[in-house]
């Protein structure tokens, strides 16, 4: 059984349709691309998973998450889903923290959560703790000092990692991932996908990666889904879809990737 | 970073009904004391009915202590509170604006002995400034009146335009004006004020209403228009001694007062939600 | 901090004896003679004039001028000219009702605008929520006085629950008559500021209601309420904080009027009097006190809201 | 009466707080009102009849060429503060008032004291320059105070029935009796004036049962409440309250004896005293009310005529009318007495411009630099014709005739002779219709039904409280 | 031809904080610059300083003969035809109550450039491939590439002899990307280019000559292809080595 699965996927607001008859579905430990230009309907897409679009879409067609239904579900049953079976990081580094609280506080949230709905007590001590090693999953530098700090005192890209942190806090079934990785140089990068290539591997989670990069989708998914003005034009395994796009949107994505990986010289 | 792209302006429903409703209210009021200039149902000055009678046909809201027609005072009430609220509105915009630009434009020193200004100017009494004021201008007046109220509303003006001016001054397209060669005026005409505007209109709005009501309050303390003006306020003042005898004359300018401040103020939120180009269809 | 702190003080106190200095040149602009308050149809030439030496109106104007000065620097307030008696106890005396009133009205109208506004703002699509927002902007078109009038007919005339006005003659030493009396005046101001407080309120939740960071918290599994509590109300209350000292302000300068109408004896209208009577000490009195506690309010909620958003701390200066 | 409480405290509801407590320092009308009688008394009372009556003199004699004056004191006189009263304080207490610093608006008519000497403790011999047949009552304005007190502005040290508890700027003043009071107790435990700015509040207050009594009612549409009620009293009592339409006679057009008339056949007197009062107030064509002695009823004089108003004007060359500046006080009910003039005489072709000043304005303006060329204003005193006889006042009537009979009214040698002199002047004045006298103010004291006692006509403003019961509930 | 050369120049927003050391590096006409280094390195910085809205604390900046002095009115009136910028965020970079027309014509206007605005402001914003009908509509109604091309335009209409973007293409996608890359190769045959990007692909697409920046110093900098084939610093090492690339 798949973990999640989007079927006639349909989301329209004000009298227009933004994504329409999307279909996909990811199995236990499986990780999936979702691709596509700016303002194709990647990110909706993700909202409409774990239930939480804006107010005034209409939702048409179905998503099952862990064998839940998703569209019509009460608030109470979504809460139960969100973090557990599904947790998400958003792609806006900048305002998906909380910019009056310590960044420590906001990571121990998701982990107290998470104990609590498993039953069990914990002290602070081992909150912190646990805190602290979450960061030093994502590479964090000087965590002593970053867990005191507050969202504006810390870059960019370390809010980003901070946001995946929190994420993994909950141990989801599924992780996704919306553009992670943009507000990141490229070394720091590297490391990221890195660990969420591990994570699925390790900890059998289920990924939903979204990007519109080729080259950072090729390197942690096996298999993508192109989007593109709200409809899936592609769907495969990344090396065949990007071996041989069939769709002329995708080729020109992929045309575009290599050629900047042209001018780059040869890999090393 | 990944970019979004906005969705074009949706015509927001709720937005369109306030712009209609506030349309409609201030039209009246603005029509009512267009009409006074030409036409009045009674000489306004005229003792035309009885002390202190009840609202019947010939005299729509009742008449006053001399036997005046109320519903006419009342209509000529809506030139004075129109000329009190623009008016004062339009004191305050340039003096307020002038200087809220001129602080969030000014070296920190400046600026500092500005914002302080403006602070001093908000905690002191409108009261006592519309006092100064008519003793300025000789006599209590509706110029008078207005100018103190105008002069009061300014600080809020200023200060608010400072804090917007400031955070406009520290965008980009400022620094790409500048950096383009823009001069200081057309960045302040082009960029400043355009982008500022909106929300000082539905500021301004808001004093409007609230200087409409101070015009009132002064009224009702005896510094607002003098007789024979006849001001919402001074009905109010006047008809707060009859109000068991005759409650009539405190109820319809009361209602004359309401309306136009809340139509001024749905107005300024309907043209904010329709008229700006940037503003998106709020969920 | 601390550096900030200083230099807001310090920049509070030069301005208001800047404003101090403005206000004696203003105050000698009004018509009209302080002596004029002392003396009754019939006086003579000699009696005025003794008036006019009495209340010091006889003395060039740079001589009354540096008189004020060098009391003021020595925080005299000085003593009025009609009563005879010093300003600052009288003031003093006054703040035990205006002070209450302020604070206690203040303090109603966030108990109700800020339930109301976070409601009307979450159940905006309720017809409960829109009718808040409605009633909110009558709330803000109604004149302070008509509020008050309107109370006193019906809970004092009609209703005989409370008194129509006026404190008691032995003050807070009757404290349960004391606060019967301020009852509806606090109603009154709580009312009306409270409209305009509902605003910003549900404005401000709106924007909390549209963050990123309250869907993160909801998207790991934390319920509504939850994270709007977790995170919103630190958020929320920012923008809140920053108007609260205008607000502040308004009410105790809106005291003016409530105080007129329900006959309490508080620094509205002892200002009222003594503009009425010219008495120049009295009035410079009342304003540099109202002034400095407005300014002083003001002062702390820029403090708290520091102290509430630390991004503010970093900013440099006296920007507010 | 039948069951009074005599431990109830009368609560006094008033607009006239008074601004110190002093009334030769500008305290204003109020001071009269709470302390007349209460706290002070003068070796004369005025009482709530007009009658001059003995208060702290047990007896007196007046020489034969009416120049001398020998009080004898009334015995075990205490003041407040325990000191004897003596005739020093007596001597004390009248140059206070006629000292040069003081503000007593009677300072004037006791300017022709010569000298005052105490003979022995308890008799006073007062020297007049002149013969003043008014003495006895002007006595009635002077406070015996001790001679020994200190503060007087926000302090008292009176012989009066109460002592002061407390004063509460803005808000109240309560009165104590005094323990060792001389005369007849007070019926009832202590009093409190309240005082209000607005009468709105004040009416309320007595609705609500806040206060007892209000001293004064300001329009009769608030008597509605109370007229038809059994639970209230309502008395009409006799005022000395004018309101006056003052003219600078001094200058053009007004300087002209037949527009001044013409304007006063041009208003209709009796629609506006409906207007502002209803069925209440009086109109009495002159500046004396029926309370001074030498009242007279001049209604006649320039009664409402437009049409030959129009004649008059005609006949003054203003055939076309003219315009001019009415200075009016903010205060009710002056604004709406302007427009109401301002509506009547436009009919004869007179335009009135309103121009709204302040009280205290109108003494820099009208009453000092009488620069005006009309005013409205109330005047309150009790036997202020005496105004007229004074070429320099204000509103610069200046009638030869009218100054001398005036002046020698005070030197007659007796009251009759006095009161004859002044109606002959009283008729003069209205003859030049020196002013337009638009109506007298109703005296109007509102009372729950449970008590009773308190005077009704508030000569002088005085309110004397102890005699006021209230009845147990 | 050196066009703009910086000599040692160091820059710091306060006392405590150093942001630049001693960089220098010139700027000659019709090669193309590649400004890279990892966040807060002081790309931005540098650009600052050469636009004229910050003096360098160190060293000098040199524009043909004559210094850079931002004071010097006269000065400053010749250097901005000379030099146009485009910036980091296309959202906060364009008036949002400004039509595209009047955005794009500001320098034209600011600079009294002669001459028909109209026809430069439509030639401009056909060259960087937005359909004419474009100039009257206003930013918001536009996607973030479509805003960064806009503030392309506005950059080249004055035909500056060099154009200053800061990380002009990093918010595209990348097809996108391409595009405006295209783009601006097309134009270096007119004018020269600084860019400042952490994109080394972009960089080398579109730039003969790199200098690349670590907290604030220049660790390397010379031509792109030698650079990048051989980098000897070993922060330009892990930066190459980090770019990810398409499976092979
Ligand atoms: N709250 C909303 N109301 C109306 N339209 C919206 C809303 N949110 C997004 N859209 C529109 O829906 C479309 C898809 O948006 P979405 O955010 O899913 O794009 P995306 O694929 O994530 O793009 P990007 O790569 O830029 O993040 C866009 O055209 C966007 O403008
Ligand atoms: N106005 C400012 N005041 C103080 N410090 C600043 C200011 N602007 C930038 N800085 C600091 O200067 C350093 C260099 O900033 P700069 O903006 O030049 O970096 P950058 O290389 O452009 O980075 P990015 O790639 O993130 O844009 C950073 O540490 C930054 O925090
Ligand atoms: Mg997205
Ligand atoms: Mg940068
Ligand atoms: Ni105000």
């Amino acid at each position: 059984m798949s973990l999640l699965d989007i079927r006639g996927l349909t989301l329209s607001t004000g009298g227009q349709t933004l994504v329409s008859d999307v279909s996909f579905s990811i199995a236990p430990g499986e990780r999936l691309g979702l691709i596509g230009e700016s303002g194709s309907g990647k990110s909706l897409t993700a909202l409409a998973t774990i239930g939480l679009l804006p107010r005034g879409f209409r939702v048409q067609g179905s998503i099952k998450l862990d064998g839940h239904e998703v569209v019509g579900a009460s608030e109470s049953a979504m809460i139960a889903l969100r973090g557990a079976t599904a947790a998400t990081v958003f792609q806006e580094p900048l305002t998906a923290l909380n910019p009056l609280m310590k960044v420590g506080k906001q990571v121990a949230e998701p982990v107290v959560r998470r104990h609590r709905r498993a039953g069990e007590t914990v002290d602070r001590a081992a909150v912190a703790r646990e805190v602290h090693s979450l960061l030093e999953r994502v590479s964090l530098p000087d965590i002593d000092r970053i867990v005191k700090s507050y969202p504006y005192e810390i870059s960019g890209g370390q809010r980003q990692r901070v946001a995946i942190a929190m994420a993994l806090a909950c141990r989801p079934k599924l992780l996704i991932a919306d553009e992670p990785t943009t507000a990141l140089d490229v070394t720091t990068q590297v490391e990221i996908l890195d660990l969420l290539s591990g994570l699925v591997r390790e900890d059998d989670m289920a990924l939903l990666f979204i990007s519109h990069d080729l080259p950072v989708v090729a390197r942690v998914t096996e298999n993508v889904v192109v989007l593109r003005r709200g409809e899936v034009i592609e769907r495969g395994q990344v090396h065949a879809v990007f071996d041989e796009p069939k769709h002329e949107y995708t080729r020109s994505l992929v045309d575009a990737a290599t050629a900047f990986d042209k001018a780059l010289g040869p890999a090393r | 970073m990944s970019g979004q792209v906005e969705t074009a302006t949706m015509p927001n429903r709720r937005g369109s009904l306030t712009l209609t409703v506030g349309l409609v209210l201030v039209g009246l009021h603005v029509a009512v004391a267009l009409l006074t200039l030409m036409w009045t149902p009674y000489d306004p000055t005229g003792m035309s009915g009885g002390r202190l009678e009840a609202p019947s046909l010939a005299h729509w809201a009742g008449t006053d202590r001399l036997g005046r027609d109320l519903f006419t005072q009342i209509m000529i009430g809506s030139r004075i509170a129109l000329i009190v609220g623009f008016g004062a509105v339009a004191i305050a915009a340039t003096i307020g604006v002038t200087l809220g630009v001129l602080s969030a434009f000014a070296t920190r020193y400046l600026d500092d002995i500005l914002a302080a200004a403006f602070d001093i100017l908000i905690a002191f009494p409108t009261l006592l400034l519309a006092m100064l004021v008519v003793a300025a201008t000789e006599s209590a007046s509706l110029f008078s009146a207005t100018l103190a109220l105008g002069i009061a509303i300014s600080a809020i003006v200023a200060r608010l335009t400072r804090i917007l001016a400031k955070r406009i001054l520290s965008m980009d397209y400022i620094t790409a004006a500048r950096t383009a060669g823009a001069s200081w005026p057309s960045i302040v005409f082009r960029h400043l004020l355009p982008n500022i505007w909106p929300m000082l209109a539905v500021n301004f709005a808001l004093q409007f209403g609230l200087a409409v009501i101070a015009e009132a309050s002064l009224s009702y303390l005896g510094l607002g228009a003098p007789p024979p003006n006849a001001s919402w306020g001074r009905l109010l003042q006047e008809a707060q001694g009859t109000v068991y005898t005759a409650p009539f004359g405190a109820i319809a300018p009361g209602i004359a007062l309401v309306t136009l401040v809340i139509g001024m103020n749905l107005l300024a939120d309907g043209l904010r939600d329709a008229g700006d180009p940037t503003r998106r269809g709020r969920q | 901090m601390l550096v900030y702190i200083a230099r807001r003080l310090a920049i509070l106190f030069f301005s208001l004896l800047a404003a101090c200095v403005v206000l004696f040149i203003l105050l000698r602009l009004l018509p009209g003679d302080p002596a004029n308050s002392l003396i009754s149809v019939g006086a003579d030439e000699a009696q005025i004039a003794a008036a006019r030496r009495q209340v010091g109106s006889d003395l060039p104007l740079a001589q009354q001028f540096l008189q004020f000065i060098t009391s003021l620097a020595r925080f005299d307030l000085g003593t009025s000219f009609i009563s005879r008696t010093p300003v600052l106890p009288e003031i003093m005396d006054r703040l035990a009702v205006t002070l209450p009133l302020t604070v206690l009205s203040f303090l109603l109208a966030l108990v109700i605008a800020v339930p109301l506004g976070i409601l009307s703002a979450v159940k905006a699509d309720r017809w409960y929520g829109a009718a808040i927002s409605v009633v909110s902007q009558l709330g803000i078109a109604i004149p302070v006085f008509w509020v008050g009038i309107l109370l006193v007919t019906l809970f004092a005339v009609n209703l005989r629950l409370f008194p129509s006005g006026g404190f008691p003659p032995r003050g807070w030493g009757a404290p349960v008559e004391a606060l019967r009396t301020l009852f509806l005046p606090i109603l009154t101001i709580a009312i009306v500021m409270s409209a305009s407080l509902l605003r910003y309120v549900r404005s401000a939740t709106q924007d909390v209601l549209g963050s990123d960071y309250l869907r993160t918290a909801r998207a790991l599994g934390a319920g509504f309420s939850e994270a709007l509590v977790r995170h919103g109300i630190r958020n929320g209350a920012v923008p809140v904080m920053s108007i609260l000292g205008i607000e502040l302000a308004t009410a105790l300068l809106g005291a003016v009027v409530v105080e007129r109408v329900f006959n309490l004896p508080g620094l509205g209208s002892m200002l009222l009097l003594a503009i009425e009577q010219r008495d120049y000490p009295n009035i410079q009195g009342v304003l540099f006190i109202s002034t400095l506690l407005v300014l002083l309010i003001g002062f702390l909620a820029d403090l708290g809201q520091r102290l509430v958003d630390p991004r503010l701390r970093e900013s440099r200066g006296a920007r507010s | 009466q039948d069951n009074a409480d005599p431990s109830a405290v009368i609560r006094i509801g008033s607009l006239y707080e008074p601004q110190n407590l002093d009334n030769t320092a500008g305290a204003g009308q109020g001071i009269n009102e709470a302390f007349n009688g209460n706290v002070y008394e003068g070796l004369f009372q005025l009482t709530d009849d007009g009658d001059v009556v003995e208060k702290l003199v047990s007896g007196f004699e007046m020489s034969e060429d009416g120049l001398t004056y020998t009080f004898t004191l009334q015995p075990d006189v205490t003041f407040h503060s325990g000191d004897p009263l003596t005739a020093a304080d007596v001597k004390h207490s009248i140059e206070r008032v006629t000292a040069e610093t003081s503000q007593s608006s009677r300072k004037r008519s006791l300017a022709n004291i010569e000298s005052v000497e105490a003979k022995d403790d308890s008799t006073v011999v007062v020297t007049l320059k002149e013969r003043s047949i008014s003495l006895p009552y002007n006595l009635t304005y002077v406070w015996i105070v001790n001679d020994a007190a200190e503060d007087l502005t926000s302090g008292e040290d009176g012989t009066g029935p109460y002592k002061l508890d407390n004063w509460r700027r803005g808000s109240s003043i309560t009165l104590s009796p005094y323990e060792n009071y001389w005369g007849e107790k007070p019926k009832n435990s202590g009093v409190t004036f309240s005082y209000f700015k607005e009468a709105t509040a004040l009416n309320n207050a007595l609705l609500t049962g806040a206060v007892d009594i209000i001293t004064s009612v300001q329009s009769p549409d608030s008597l509605m409440q109370f007229q038809d009620n059994p639970s209230f009293v309502v008395t009409d009592g006799q005022s000395t309250t004018k309101e006056v339409l003052a003219y600078n006679d001094r200058v053009a057009p007004f300087d002209n004896v037949k527009v001044r008339k013409a304007v006063a056949r041009a208003i209709d007197r009796k629609r506006l005293l409906n207007s502002i009062w209803g069925d209440y107030g009086t109109l009495i064509g002159s500046f004396v009310p029926p309370t001074d002695p030498w009242y007279v009823d001049l209604n006649d004089v320039d009664a409402y005529d437009p049409e030959s108003a129009k004649a008059l004007l005609a006949e003054a060359g203003y055939a076309d009318g003219f315009t001019f500046t009415l200075d009016t006080p903010n205060y009710d009910p002056h604004p709406i007495v302007a427009q109401f003039l301002q509506n009547e005489l436009a009919k004869v072709g007179i335009k009135v411009e309103i121009n709204i000043i302040t009280a205290n304005e109108w003494y820099t303006k009208i009453y000092q630099a009488q620069d005006f060329q009309a005013t409205l204003q109330e005047h309150v005193n009790h036997r202020d014709i005496v105004f007229y006889g004074n070429p320099n006042f204000y509103w610069g009537y200046n009638n030869p005739q009218v100054v001398e009979l005036i002046a020698s009214a005070e030197a007659g040698s007796s009251e009759a002779e006095r009161d004859e002199k002044l109606k002959e002047a009283n008729r003069l004045i209205a003859e030049d219709a020196a002013s337009g006298w638009l109506y007298l103010y109703p005296q109007i004291v509102v009372s729950t039904a449970s008590v009773s006692g308190y005077p009704v006509n508030g000569l002088n403003s005085q309110f004397f409280a102890y005699d006021i019961v209230k009845q147990a509930q | 031809m050196s066009l703009i050369s910086l000599d040692n120049v160091a820059f710091g927003y306060s006392r405590k904080q150093q942001v630049l050391h001693d960089v220098s590096f010139n700027l000659r006409s019709g090669v193309n610059v590649g400004l890279v280094g990892e966040s807060g390195s002081g790309k931005s910085t540098i650009l600052k300083l050469l636009l004229g809205l910050a003096r360098p604390t160190g060293g000098r900046i040199q524009f043909g003969d004559a210094e850079l002095n931002p004071g010097d009115r006269a000065f400053m009136r010749d250097y901005r035809r000379a030099v146009q910028a485009v910036f980091q965020d296309p959202y906060s970079s364009l008036d949002p109550r400004q039509k595209v027309q009047s955005i794009i014509a500001e320098p034209l206007r600011a600079l009294r450039i002669p001459g028909s605005h109209q026809e430069a402001v439509e030639k401009a914003i056909h060259d960087v491939g937005l359909p004419v009908d474009a100039i009257d509509r206003y930013p918001h109604e536009f996607s973030g590439g479509q805003r960064q091309r806009i503030a392309i335009a506005r950059a080249i209409v004055a035909r500056p002899q060099l154009i200053l973007a800061d990380e002009a293409v990093s918010a595209l996608d990348l097809s996108t990307r391409a595009r405006i890359v295209d783009l601006l190769k097309a134009l270096s045959e007119e004018m020269t280019i600084l860019l400042v990007s952490h994109d080394l692909a972009v960089v080398a697409a579109l730039c003969e000559e790199i200098v690349i920046l670590e907290k604030g110093k220049v660790v390397e900098s010379g031509r792109t292809a030698d650079i990048l084939a051989n980098p000897a610093h070993p922060y330009t090492q892990k930066l190459l080595a980090s770019v990810p690339r398409m499976p092979a």
